[in-house]
């Protein structure tokens, strides 16, 4: 019930994280054209009407993080094939288109920086890479990465996005929902904030599991966040569904998540926040 | 003739004889007894055969025991708890304390329904976020009072609905999953149907995690499956191989502990032996567990789903 | 905004548990005559219609316990007028008549018991003293029960029946709702069951504090429930109140209380419950 | 002429002067300067000689500080967290973590709103279930980084709605109550200006608890309580008085532990000298408190809340 939303489709205007083709690129929402340049300085946000374009991972913890404070941690754990899965090709097919076109070995890049000066550890997503979807290596980088904060004494900061589990490892991605949530308690135990930031999209298991079970929950303006995808409750319940349904706003209206969050702010918003809960003088 | 059709033959035999010894009174057991053992010899062999798909199918098979029977044949003093303490009562997801065979324990049940009404009440066993609360909130109180978990999974998958979606689906469940992480007590989990995405991994972090014969367990339907690979949820007799869902496949991923076996044919056709065996299995589960405190079962637990994943390390 | 319903209004025919003035009682439900001895086999519920009469705390532990396992502990405590409260009579007079009327210090039972042969301490409000108000006698005496329960060991069962926290003590009344929530915590911290019982009515302070947070709780067919009273919501919002509202039945369907057990089954219900929650053998 | 009759024509003189002063550019402090003392000792003739009904208007005074009012004055890096995670999210009460004259705490506010669309937004602080859950979650988080609450009270009650006693308004107040007991870091309450019933207490049970000078801590509304008495809501300086809701009187009571004064006349008229007299007060209790560990602060607490009351014993 996960992945059915995005994994197919493609919105290329919309990747503005991937490698951009021309010089500008027109905003999905207003229409209006915009330099490359001037979007990447205002970190993908459409100056115009705040528009949020999707990011890849490493554009994500570029935006994220303090320039150049980047170390990566993820990278030397490569998924397999254990289902033998086959559908309209074979696995170890899609994976390694996947893998060609991101140079990732799967879809979450995880490592350590800081934030406003504040060592931290960071997991993001890529939703560039078969839609985020979560099988056993993103449970494990997440797990590991998760763990590593706890044994650093760091905050840790994800930031999801994703379609849900990978249909391709069927239970076995399943189980990453347990694994991550388990690999989370070293920083409940240790008193060390965990931060999630919902991007657009945030579905299916990923929302069911690491992505709202932190301290605090951010969400990006404009974001699909939800677990059942939309189409699926569509057929469920064969209604109409609301105007702004599974969007961040719609969410914060209804308790979900702390706040939503320009992207532009988020370092800032972080500092503040990090300083308050590690009871620290921070502030780069 | 198939051995399918000689099976569907001889079960009929086995019927009519059986009519007919209650009308007349006789007793024709020289003639049933070499009959049954004749029908049961067939039906282990078409269990054996069985492909990913029919076993979904035996897992959907109308009669096919659902949380409470099992319940009425396994256990005493159960006291159904109602209520989430802040929105509502899930009539999919129930619980409360209750003795199985004898033992103590708290039940965290997804219950289908076993009439139309029921069903359509219960949603089909597929829970709202006030289900996923309500197991929470019971996981407390087993915590508290040193009551084992004891839960029997039969769900295609929490409810897809607006409502849902707007109270929380997604945080109900990774509420679940976080409070079972944490259990003090033995937690032992039973696939006894359907074992349909989050929505049954929320009550299914246990200790131990078992699955009877003709159950699945997947991260999606196989319709879900077929509907996103093929745009057709026609084709989920496909999407089901591709899956690997049986209890079989299970046990080899080491996502499950335990395949409970069901009397040949299915759990449907003599629930009371399919009962004694689940029954079985769990309180052995149980015993096993016993002599662990809440320590090392926090951390039995929590490292048993930190080694679940396929991966290769450069 | 708690005792404005209950505490004038005089419901004489309703008063079961009071002395029963005649040989025979009208059910206000179902207007059936019923004789008192019949009423009373039926723990004080209409044997035609379902309908609870309310008791008094004596009556109330007289249907719960086994029989004559009933060992009062309250009672040594009485009320004073800490703030000279006078409104139209003077508190003490007040107090004088309450007393005089239940032969009570104030308005609640606790002491000793068994059910189905289990060892438990109970409490019992009392609503025909000052329907049942909470003052600091009723908050002193619960958190004494509490304390009792876990220093003994034994589950503690308290039935509420309040219109809610005693205006003529004030803030002393309120800060009742604290005392007995720390009271309560030594029960949790040993593991012991703590079950109350809401009876008709229980509204009020006493509805945000001991009496919905145990571990189990329970509510009488009918019983109405809540935090504010109905007639205090009418004034606020100028609407109509659903049918049911605030009634037992309409508390289950939103998930407040465990279940709604008629009162003829409490103690075989309580039996089985207590039972496997504290992991004995029982039944008498 | 009465003493108030001069104090309002002294402080009008006052203003028509500072115009003046503004208006020409001269330098009237020579004048000033003696009106404004002679209006400062009328002022606190006046608050001494108050009567209980007199401070329920002055805190409800147009005007008077919100909670935010303090927030802005004497916290820094305040991040307002939103939500209950189960339902929704509730402006009448809300909190985050905060720097309070620079220590790190958790703030729980009940903010009545600012002017009239604020006000009605946030049910003029009478809080929704969803608030005293989110006050819950806050409370955890609060334990879980060593933070101190801060509470600042300031609302009628819990608000009185169907939908409030549907999402079950009492269990959340008592889950609230509980909440805070179980608190292993400090916690300082302050009232503000209205602290009414449970639905203030939810957030008040701290080691300390702290009111302002003009504030009223009860447990009923004099209007609630002048309707039960004598039906009529218009005796409610009687009930007032009868109530004994001061801010002395709570001393006397032991309800509280300190008074905070406020400028002479009232907390509206020099938010300012009001926020530096909190913020002094709050600060100093929670230095009093930061050497107490977990157990201690959590025993603290308990004993001071198990001492209230008033009884004799036979
Ligand atoms: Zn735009
Ligand atoms: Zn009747």
């Amino acid at each position: 019930m996960a992945l059915d939303r995005f994994f197919r489709r493609r919105r290329p205007q919309q990747q503005a994280g991937a490698d951009l083709p021309d010089l500008w690129t027109q905003c999905p929402q207003c229409k209006e054209g915009l330099y490359n340049r001037d979007l990447e300085a205002a970190s993908f946000v459409c100056p115009k009407c705040g528009h949020h374009f999707r990011l890849d991972a490493q554009k994500r913890l570029d935006v994220l993080l303090d320039e150049g404070s980047f170390r990566p941690q993820s990278g030397r754990v490569h998924p397999t094939d254990p289902l033998n899965f086959q559908d309209t090709e074979p696995y170890p097919a899609r994976l390694a288109r996947a893998q060609a076109k991101t140079g990732r070995p799967d879809a979450v890049l995880t490592g350590t920086g800081t934030i406003g000066g504040l060592p931290v550890t960071v997991a993001a997503m890529d939703f560039t890479f078969s839609g985020g979807s979560m099988g056993s290596v993103v449970g494990e980088e997440i797990a590991r990465a998760a763990e590593h904060a706890a044994r650093a004494g760091t905050p840790f900061v994800l930031v999801a996005a994703s379609g849900g589990a990978r249909m391709q490892e069927s239970a076995l991605s399943l189980m990453q929902m347990a694994k991550t949530t388990v690999a989370l308690e070293g920083l409940a135990a240790r008193g060390l904030p965990y931060i999630s930031i919902l991007s657009d999209p945030t579905t299916g298991g990923v929302t069911a599991s690491f992505a709202t079970i932190a301290d605090v929950i951010l969400a990006e303006p404009g974001a699909l966040i939800g677990f059942a995808g939309p189409r699926v409750i569509q057929q469920t319940i064969r209604q109409h569904l609301p105007e702004g349904f599974q969007r961040a706003e719609f969410l914060l209206d209804h308790g979900m998540v702390d706040d939503v969050v320009d992207r532009r702010e988020h370092r800032a918003y972080l500092t503040r926040l990090l300083g308050v809960l590690t009871r620290q003088e921070v502030g780069a | 003739m198939t051995a399918a059709d000689t099976l569907t033959k001889l079960e009929a035999r086995v019927r009519d004889l059986e009519t007919t010894a209650r009308e007349t009174g006789q007793n024709l057991d020289a003639a049933l007894t070499p009959l049954r053992a004749e029908v049961q010899r067939l039906r282990a062999e078409k269990s054996a055969n069985l492909s990913r798909w029919d076993r979904v199918q035996l897992a959907r098979t109308p009669g096919r025991p659902t949380a409470l029977d099992y319940v009425e044949r396994l256990c005493t003093d159960f006291t159904e708890l109602h209520g989430d303490r802040a929105y509502g009562d899930d009539p999919a997801l129930i619980g409360g304390p209750a003795r199985w065979q004898g033992t103590p324990v708290m039940l965290l049940l997804q219950q289908k329904g076993r009439d139309t009404k029921s069903k359509i009440k219960r949603r089909f066993g597929s829970a709202n976020p006030e289900g996923y609360r309500k197991a929470v909130r019971l996981m407390d109180l087993a915590d508290r009072f040193g009551l084992p978990v004891v839960a029997l999974i039969d769900t295609q998958g929490a409810y897809p609905g607006i409502e849902a979606e707007e109270r929380g689906q997604g945080w109900a469940i990774a509420e679940s999953i976080q409070r079972m992480v944490r259990l003090r007590v033995p937690a032992v989990c039973a696939v006894i149907g359907e074992g349909g995405s989050g929505g049954a991994l929320a009550i299914g972090v246990g200790n131990r995690v078992l699955i009877q014969e003709n159950a699945w367990y997947s991260v999606i339907s196989p319709e879900g499956a077929a509907s996103i690979i093929w745009k057709d949820a026609g084709k989920a007799p496909e999407a089901a191989e591709a899956l690997k869902l049986t209890a079989p496949d299970l046990l080899d991923l080491r996502i499950v502990e335990e395949v409970i076996p069901e009397p040949p044919g299915g759990a449907h056709l003599d629930m009371d032996a399919a009962a004694q065996a689940l029954g079985e299995a769990v309180s052995r589960n149980l015993a096993d567990l016993a002599g662990l405190d809440g320590d090392e079962l926090r951390a039995q637990r929590a490292a048993r789903f930190r080694a679940l994943g396929a991966f290769t390390e450069s």
